[in-house]
């Protein structure tokens, strides 16, 4: 360790914090009456030891890295003023997000500086945890680690790519074990299935920017699905002249579908009926692009208008002018998300949408092959919930002896049906490695505390590569670690791995053994420029490119079955439980301004709700604020309602990210996390949780608080705010582009 | 020869009235109906009609004073405004006539009634000093008349104010 | 703007109104409310005692009685400057090209202390610093309030640089603010480094007269 | 016979000494009657500073404003109490300009209580300010920094108009106190007469004097007429100079002028009350008086009624959407409620006014005067709080009801204002004596005067005596 | 002498806004902001919680209204959904923030000139001369000003999120007045490098916090006053001009769909925004 310091102080001296003495430099902004008057000699100044020539007090420099505050692997410039970093914004030369951010990745500097991060590694002794030195706390895992065999082993982590993935299997390779789990809530692995089987590759390049029509079954790609700010980026550029026009499926509405042309409230888990309708309607009047085998023509025979109507509760008006709008305005993009994909046939749903991709002839117009990233020791390991419970099942087998938790809060986001919780009681000897005291590290035996991806090095490759050439962005530390007693993941990871492999030994650090990677990476790195000017280079444009090996896509269209729909007398109403852009899957919820920021489309703060359709609220008796009860067959949450018409009436949308019990001051004890009442219901094809499957009932109780939104009216009064032109116009006035 | 100073002290206005139409009569050696003071618990219309013309200038104050409040307001308004360019322009000129005029306004009534209460405290001889002739029954209901004679006419001053049904008589060398 | 440089009479009795103001502060807020109210009533009076006079005085009058403060080594600027000779920017090197002038980097120091004078107890002193490797936290003398922003650079870039001012000389472009630091040891405030005094001299030298130029 | 005695202003055979004893018993130490209500109002004052002190240190959310609502109680609160300081200037101003006698027994409570209320009013701007400590920015002073106020602003207009108000009014009660002064100098012992004797400026009540302090007297009411009404039009303009919909309303200035009259009527009708009944001063403050006030208080209300209607009706057909809804709300809105306690309190409840009974009914009058000032100060917050509730925006829009803190703050300033009033009875003569004795002096000579008239007539015909009407007495009842 | 200033100088400080106001704008900072692009991801707002320390005020303070986001996403539902089951067009998005008006209200309200016009065309909010007495809130139609109502220092940046605050702007206590600046740090920023290098400042050297996270691009931020600014041609393109109302010629093409907010309030906004596009078809 020592070693690496000084290499920092060589080469990183800007990262030193200047002059901050804490509360005397703390910047009271005006004058109160007892501070009026300034006196010599308050404050204090420090000065650089051996500053660099480009460094100067009072300037702000940037410095580019990569966020990892959702796994889309945006780029990101930070700056950097008297070794502190004050602000993100995003890497212009990132093909993923051309230095746009999302509101989660300007608050990268929050959970950086997050009052609640763990300071110090934590050994549980005698039931509590305690604070140990690193040396302790390694040694008894290298202990653990050295008396634990195969695949009694097993790792969680959330999606990992770059050159930690390959740490991580080469820790799995060392200790012998196949058990690492990726578990990522909010994931797109069954699109990714579909793709693959249907396409022959998992994360095609979706030309947004091309389509002049997108129908999304609950895919809420400018909010949470597979790269948000590059969607967003990509949508502009849709919404542009020539004007696309975006159709949004989904039960309750995401911010995507608040900024759709049409929002229909489909009944939960049929979308993949009216995907097959649609289809239907559209080879019946011959508007179809491709043709089908007649197997496929036969199965979709079945699905006519009335009733798909009749299953989908969606008027045949609407889906015939949907497969119109699809034929009519080539080229059309079909995709589809969460709420079509988490129920049981939720594979089958998300194919239909697929094959009408097919039909209409989306792919290869609208859909790309994806640039593929040369080195696929690096590509993403991508988080999914089937890991997840897989690794319940685990625990249920009383499979691992040592489970080594990274970056991932299995205990928060598992539902409780899963018995995570009791299963991990079972487990000798649980390790968490993280920034923050969330649940999961409350129950560990041992909490080693990373340093924040503000201070960490580290490489990523984003799973959906949005760009022609694929890119691997390189995180660079903006600050010197706040705490002084927190270590990178590479660096324990490569700790681990130097107990275990003598091989390693030869680095120095995770940041030696990161620039030897990236300077020897075949293909990527010039060969005569292994130097520390393409070092530099490398930093300072923050990515590299790759050639990309380009993909095809071959179809292979084939029968899509969905089940019909089933009504439920004990458990009438469907659980919705949303994901939100800013609070993610609730690994944000102790971010102070991603809690003060509201709801898109709810405006809530600060808490959590149940969103319910008026007539649905109106039958239970109840209004804006009340506390209901939501209990499905594996438990029950309680919220405070809200009323609004972004619902379908069948449904209660409560979202995710809050009802923490621990995880810092801001996220504990506050609103119901929806995820804990999900019943293990698994998507039959991929394994998946079936997240929106569950059904629930509602009851009132007899409390009530006062619901915390923004905003006093809920329309605009007939004062001309926003306006609006119809596309004729707009058409008109600013072209075809 | 030293001057005296005589208070005479009547019983309600009609006998004060009486002696002061005698003094305007001449009948009082010596004394003008010019140079008598005459004190009283209210103000008569009657005293003032029958002492005269005798000026007040305090107006000629105030017509001044709201003159110079105006004047002084608009110079001071709108010197202060042009030396402070930055100040809020909402789209409105730098010397506005609207509010000018208001706090012009304000200021004319200002020192208009400054220099009033100022020309009232000086004008009246609120402060000067004129003796110690003075009775606590004035501010009751007995209405005093002050004269000032020569000493050889004292006695006979003296007879006249009680031939005119003084109730009391003081007298003081001025 | 017009209305004006006051004298330093004027100046005088800015400062002692300033020490009241401290005093009161001390004293509580209820003296706080009396002393508006007691202005608001003699306001009038204030504006007519004081009507402006008009002055074109470059450096602006104000003087200000520093504290001594004591500093983690006592540097002897009147050392450097005076007997060596050392431009001011030599050290605060960053004086014309940041917001702060800064304080050198140990580095600068030892650059010449390796050698020189290294039998002293004050530059012992710093090499103990340099070598365990921190700087020492100097207290900070000349300071402003945190609304306001004020930037060595432009200054300097004006008074010297544009003005064809011989660069060697800077001491007395810094000292219109700094005052002679070449005489003092350890460097204290001199000036009073208030609004008034900005300015002033701002409006002598034509420096701009917006309110968000200084304040943030 | 009868009707005339009832029709005199007060008796005007009562001896100038008695006058003076009768008055000076009013000053005499207090009793423990007055003590308790003294304690009350310390007590209610307490607590307001304890609530300011909160205020000030945590900050103004300590008051619950919130992003529409940045103001609300206080401003209201400022506004009535400058308001209330109107009646003072109005009876003593406007009657004395046109002779209207009865008003000389009470114009000098209701002076005070002009200027207590402007000394009251002038806390909450201050109260209400976020940084109270830099006040005295909004004074044009010369400064250092060389920055001065903004003087388009209507509320440094108002720290120009409140402090050229108060030091006028000020200057009124204390110039017109002078030969009152005299009299407690010359009939007190002690303290009092020190005090009284510095005080009275040495008052002799000579000729000249009295001719001086006439004309003082006449020229500072006829500059404190066009100032009350110049300093509530600009408490106004704070309202009318913006753009918000239910603010920007030419009528504001004669409205807000008349509600202040009519509200500092309504004080004078409760102190009067008050006053004659603790003080025993019944012969002074007149049901004859009363009932004088209380018509001239049904005028100004009727005044006050009909510029509220022609304010909504300007409104209705000015069509402007944002004015328009904002007036239906205050009407249908969550303020319903408070807005027809100020339509009954300000304009029906005045009613009770036009019976005689009812108004030579002390205990009645008591009632009325107290929820017609009600009605005022609803009438205030009506204006404040609904039109931020409801402004442009929509999304800002909301309905705040106020915390106990800015309760606490407006209840003190009540006990702030009587506390003030209470020292002052005691200090100072309530009512004016020489004023008194004056008006007893004309009384007289004109009884005598008609009678000498009357006496004339019956010598030259007899019969036509009979049908003279005896009330006949013009001159003095002026206006 | 400022009598003499007075009468050399009468003529022009008699001029209002009407006539181009007595000051010279240097720059004429503006914005375009396309609803037709904004898709209200509250990416803005953040971005300006961190380049402006705004405070975060907790669920009990932002329940009483008392929150501080300079820059709101205010959502609407349409007023003809009330009588229908769900908003099948979507919500409607809109970005609220300070909008720099050329003839501002707040201004001539304020009692101590806190805030006031820079030659910059700026709304400037000085927060140190702040009295807090709100009024220029009041007065403000948009509802766009933030007040200070309690002290934040303390509780929205506990230690070390208080390392987070950029230097380059003051925190503000309580009792002071405070709103969207167009970010006049990187202004102030940007003139200060431009001035050293000698040259103009080139349009899209910098952006404002907003713009610059915006994903959609659907923020343009620029002087106005360029003729070449991104900014200015769209202002041109759809014919949005500046100045007050009641000068005003009708646009060409009625269609286009720029247009400003309560400009019929003749506060001549400095944010032009574009219409949302609906397809009304559906």
């Amino acid at each position: 360790m020592s070693k690496m310091k000084s290499v920092k102080i060589d080469r990183r001296s800007f990262l030193k914090m200047l002059g901050w003495g804490g509360a005397g430099t703390a910047l009271a902004g005006c004058d109160l009456p007892t501070t009026v008057t300034l006196e010599e000699g308050k404050e204090e100044v420090v000065s650089y030891l051996m500053p660099e020539e480009y460094v100067i007090p009072g300037i702000g420099v940037w410095y580019a890295s990569t966020c990892l505050q959702c796994d889309a692997g945006c780029g990101l410039h930070g700056r950097v003023r008297e070794g502190r970093v004050l602000k993100l914004e995003g890497n212009p030369d990132s093909p993923i997000n051309h230095g746009k951010t999302c509101m989660m990745g300007q608050a990268g500097v929050q959970a950086h500086y997050n009052p609640d991060r763990v300071t110090s590694p934590m050994l549980r002794k005698n039931g509590t945890l305690q604070a140990v030195s690193w040396d302790e706390a390694l040694s008894e895992l290298n202990g653990r680690l050295g008396a634990v065999s195969g695949d009694r082993f097993a790792m969680v982590t959330g999606t990992v790519s770059g050159h930690q993935a390959v740490l991580v299997s080469a820790l799995m390779e060392q200790m012998g074990s196949s058990n690492h789990f990726a578990h990522e809530t909010i994931n797109a692995r069954v699109w990714r299935q579909v793709c693959e089987d249907m396409l022959g590759d998992p994360m095609p390049r979706l030309r947004l920017d091309k389509a002049q029509v997108i129908l999304s079954f609950g895919a809420d790609f400018l909010g949470t699905w597979l790269s948000p700010v590059h969607m967003a980026t990509e949508y502009a550029k849709f919404r542009s002249a020539p004007r696309g026009m975006l159709v949004q499926i989904e039960p309750k509405m995401t911010l995507t579908g608040g900024n759709a042309d049409l929002w229909l409230p489909a009944r939960p888990g049929t979308e993949g009926a009216l995907a097959l309708g649609i289809a239907n309607f559209v080879i019946e009047r011959g508007w179809n692009k491709v043709n089908v085998t007649p197997n496929v023509r036969r199965a979709l025979a079945e699905y006519d208008l009335p009733k798909v109507e009749e299953i989908t509760g969606i008027p045949v008006s609407k889906i015939k002018r949907i497969a119109s709008l699809l034929s009519e305005r080539s080229p059309a993009l079909v995709l589809a998300g969460a709420s079509a994909a988490g129920f049981e046939d939720g594979y089958e749903s998300v194919a239909a949408a697929m094959l009408l991709n097919i039909i209409v002839g989306a792919v290869g117009e609208t859909i790309e092959a994806s640039a593929q990233f040369p080195e696929a020791a690096l590509l993403a390991r991508q988080g999914s919930t089937a890991d997840l419970i897989k690794f319940a099942k685990g625990l249920e087998n009383k499979a691992f002896d040592v489970v080594l938790f990274a970056n991932t809060n299995p205990v928060y986001t598992a539902p409780e049906a899963l018995g995570l919780e009791k299963g991990l009681a079972e487990v000798g000897f649980k390790v968490a490695m993280t920034q923050f005291p969330d649940e999961t590290a409350m129950l560990a035996d041992l909490v080693l505390p990373l340093a924040s991806p503000l201070e960490d090095w580290g490489t990523h490759v984003a799973a959906y590569q949005a760009g022609g050439d694929p890119v691997i962005s390189v995180q660079q530390p903006l600050m010197e670690p706040i705490h002084k007693d927190v270590r990178g993941f590479g660096d324990v990871m490569l700790g681990l791995l130097k107990a275990r492999n003598k091989e390693f030994e030869q680095f120095a650090d995770y940041y030696a053994y990161l620039k030897t990677a990236m300077l020897n990476m075949p293909g990527l790195a010039d060969k005569d420029n292994k130097n520390d000017a393409a070092w530099n280079n490398l930093l300072q444009k923050g990515l590299l490119s790759a050639k990309p090996a380009k993909g095809k896509l071959s179809i292979k269209a084939h029968t899509v079955e969905v089940a019909g729909y089933q009504h439920s007398k004990e458990y009438p109403l469907h659980l919705v439980p949303s994901a939100r852009l800013g609070l993610w899957d609730g690994r944000h919820a102790n971010i102070p301004w991603l809690q003060e920021a509201p709801d898109q489309i709810a405006k809530v703060v600060w808490d959590s709700w149940a969103e319910l359709h008026p007539k649905t609220a109106h039958e239970l008796g109840v209004k804006n604020g009340d506390i209901i009860r939501v209990s499905s067959a594996s438990g029950s949450i309680e919220t405070q309602v809200y009323i609004h018409k972004g619902v379908h009436p069948d449904v209660v949308a409560v979202p995710m990210g809050q009802g923490h019990t621990a995880y810092g001051r801001y996220a504990k004890n506050r609103g119901a996390n929806p995820l804990k009442v999900l019943n293990p219901i698994t998507d039959k094809k991929t394994g998946e949780l079936a997240t929106h499957a569950t059904r629930v009932k509602v009851s009132k109780v007899p409390r009530k608080n006062i619901l915390v939104k923004m905003g006093g009216s809920e329309t605009q009064m007939g004062r001309p705010l926003v306006r609006t032109v119809s596309a004729d116009q707009f058409r008109r006035t600013e072209g075809e582009g | 020869m030293s001057k005296y100073r005589l208070l005479a002290m009547f019983d309600g206005f009609d006998p004060a009235i009486d002696t002061i139409n005698a003094i305007k009569a001449e009948k009082l050696a010596g004394v003008s109906v010019d140079d008598i003071t005459v004190m009283s618990p209210i103000e008569h219309p009657d005293i003032d009609e029958i002492l005269g013309d005798r000026p007040v200038n305090i107006q000629k104050f105030t017509f001044l004073g709201a003159l110079f409040g105006v004047t002084f307001g608009f110079f001071f308004l709108s010197s202060a405004q042009a030396s402070f360019l930055v100040q809020p322009q909402g789209g409105k000129p730098v010397i506005p006539f609207p509010s000018n005029f208001v706090l012009m306004y304000e200021m004319l009534i200002f020192f208009g009634v400054w220099t009033t209460v100022f020309a009232f405290l000086w004008m009246s001889g609120l402060f000067r000093k004129r003796g110690t002739l003075y009775s606590e029954k004035l501010t009751v209901d007995q209405v005093g008349i002050v004269v000032e004679v020569e000493e050889h006419q004292l006695e006979n001053t003296r007879a006249f104010f009680n031939d005119h049904n003084a109730l009391e008589i003081r007298e003081e060398k001025a | 703007m017009q209305f004006a440089n006051r004298t330093s009479l004027n100046n005088a009795a800015a400062v002692s109104i300033r020490r009241l103001q401290a005093k009161l502060v001390q004293c509580g807020k209820p003296f706080y409310l009396l002393m508006a109210l007691a202005v608001m009533a003699l306001l009038p009076l204030t504006a007519m005692a004081e009507l402006p006079v008009p002055s074109h005085i470059t450096p602006p009058p104000g003087e200000h009685e520093g504290e001594h403060v004591p500093q983690p080594i006592e540097f002897p600027h009147d050392r450097h400057v005076k007997d060596m000779k050392i431009n001011c920017m030599y050290c605060h090197t960053y004086a014309r090209r940041s917001k702060v002038a800064g304080i050198p980097p140990t580095s600068k120091c030892m650059g010449c202390h390796k050698v020189i004078a290294t039998d002293r107890p004050r530059i012992q002193k710093l090499t103990e610093y340099w070598e365990k490797g921190e700087s020492p936290r100097w207290k900070k003398v000349h300071d402003v309030p945190d609304y306001v922003h004020f930037t060595h650079e432009k200054h300097i870039r004006k008074f010297v640089f544009d003005a064809d001012f011989p660069v060697e000389d800077v001491q007395q472009v810094c000292g219109v603010c700094h005052g002679e630091v070449r005489e003092m040891t350890v460097a204290e405030k001199k000036k009073p480094l208030n609004m008034g005094f900005c300015r002033r001299c701002h409006e002598a030298n034509g420096g701009p007269g917006d309110c968000w130029k200084c304040h943030k | 016979m009868a009707q005339v005695i009832q029709d005199k202003i007060i008796d005007e055979n009562l001896k100038w000494s008695q006058i003076n004893q009768d008055v000076i018993r009013s000053m005499q130490a207090p009793g423990k009657a007055y003590w308790i209500t003294f304690a009350v109002c310390v007590a209610m004052f307490l607590t307001a500073v304890a609530a300011e002190i909160y205020q000030y240190k945590v900050g103004m959310g300590a008051a619950g404003l919130n992003n529409p609502h940045m103001w609300d109680m206080y401003i209201a609160t400022f506004v009535f109490w400058i308001g209330m300081s109107h009646a003072g200037t109005l009876l003593s101003a406007i009657l004395h300009i046109i002779h209207a006698q009865w008003r000389k027994p009470i114009y000098r409570f209701a002076e005070a209580m002009t200027t207590f209320s402007l000394m009251t009013a002038g806390f909450f701007p201050m109260i209400h300010l976020g940084r109270v400590w830099n006040l005295y920015w909004v004074l044009p002073y010369v400064s250092d920094r060389g920055i001065w106020p903004n003087f388009r602003s209507p509320l440094v207009w108002d720290a120009f108009a409140i402090s050229t108000y108060l030091s006028a009014s000020a200057l009124f009660l204390v110039i017109g106190m002078i030969p009152d002064l005299a009299i407690l100098r010359d009939h007190t012992k002690g303290w009092r007469k020190k005090f009284y004797g510095i005080l009275a400026l040495g008052w002799r009540g000579d000729d000249r004097q009295w001719r001086n302090f006439r004309k003082t007297y006449m020229l500072m009411a006829c500059f404190l007429i066009p100032l009350a009404i110049s300093v509530h039009s600009i408490v106004s303009s704070d309202f009318a100079m913006s753009i918000m919909p239910g603010w920007h309303v030419t009528t504001f200035p004669p409205y807000f002028v008349a509600g202040a009259l009519y509200s500092g009527c309504a004080a004078i009708m409760t102190l009067f009350i008050c006053l004659r009944y603790f003080f025993h001063m019944e012969e002074y403050m007149t049901k004859n008086i009363m009932e004088k006030t209380t018509k001239l208080t049904f005028a100004i209300a009727m005044v006050w009624t009909y510029l509220n209607l022609i304010e909504f009706a300007s409104t209705w057909y000015g069509h402007n959407i944002y004015d328009k809804e904002v007036l239906i709300s205050k009407a249908t809105g969550p303020y319903a409620v408070v807005f027809w306690t100020m339509i009954i309190c300000g304009s029906v409840v005045p009613f009770t006014l036009c019976f005689q009974k009812l108004r030579r009914h002390m205990p009645t009058m008591f009632v009325v005067s107290l929820l017609l000032q009600l009605g005022m100060y609803v009438e205030r917050w009506m204006i404040v709080a609904p039109t931020l509730s409801q402004a442009h925006q929509p999304h800002q829009w909301d309905v705040l009801w106020a915390p106990v803190v800015q309760w606490a703050i407006v209840f003190g300033s009540f006990g702030w204002f009587a506390l003030l009033f209470l020292v002052f009875v005691k200090l100072f003569p309530s009512v004016s004596m020489y004023e008194v004795k004056e008006l007893t002096f004309h009384l007289q000579h004109e009884a005598e005067e008609e009678k000498w008239l009357a006496d004339q007539e019956k010598h030259a015909t007899p019969e036509g005596a009979r049908e003279k009407p005896v009330t006949g007495r013009p001159g003095l009842e002026g206006a | 002498m400022s009598f003499k200033n007075i009468l050399e100088n009468f003529s022009k400080y008699r001029r209002g806004a009407e006539e181009g106001g007595h000051h010279e704008y240097e720059h004429r900072w503006g914005m375009a902001i396309d609803l037709n692009l904004c898709i209200g991801c509250n990416a803005c707002s953040t971005a300006c919680y961190a380049e402006n320390n705004l405070a975060v005020v907790g669920k009990d303070k932002f329940e009483k209204g008392q929150a501080m986001h300079w820059m709101r996403i205010e959502r609407y539902w349409d007023d003809a959904d009330a009588g229908r089951d769900f908003p099948e067009q979507g919500a409607l998005f809109l970005p609220m923030l300070c909008q720099q008006c050329g003839a501002a209200t707040c201004e001539p309200v304020c009692p101590v000139a806190a805030t006031y016009h820079t030659p910059d065309g700026l709304n400037a909010q000085v927060y140190n001369r702040c009295i807090g007495s709100r009024y220029c809130n009041n007065n403000c139609p948009f509802r766009v000003r933030y007040f200070n109502f309690w002290s934040y220092y303390e509780s929205s940046w506990p230690e070390p999120l208080n390392m987070q605050l950029n230097p380059d702007l003051s925190v503000r206590d309580k009792g002071v007045m405070e709103k969207c600046t167009f970010c006049v740090q990187r202004i102030r920023t940007a003139k200060d490098k431009a001035q050293r290098e000698n040259r103009a400042i080139v349009d899209g050297e910098f952006q404002t916090a907003c713009a610059q996270a915006c994903p959609t691009g659907a923020i343009v931020f620029g002087d106005t006053m360029d003729p070449n600014s991104r900014v200015t041609k769209l202002w041109q393109e759809h014919e949005v001009e500046r100045g007050p109302y009641t000068s005003k010629k009708p646009k060409q093409n009625a269609e286009l769909r720029g247009y400003r907010i309560f400009e019929e309030l003749n506060v001549d906004p400095s944010i032009m925004y574009l219409e949302r596009v609906r397809e009304t078809e559906v």
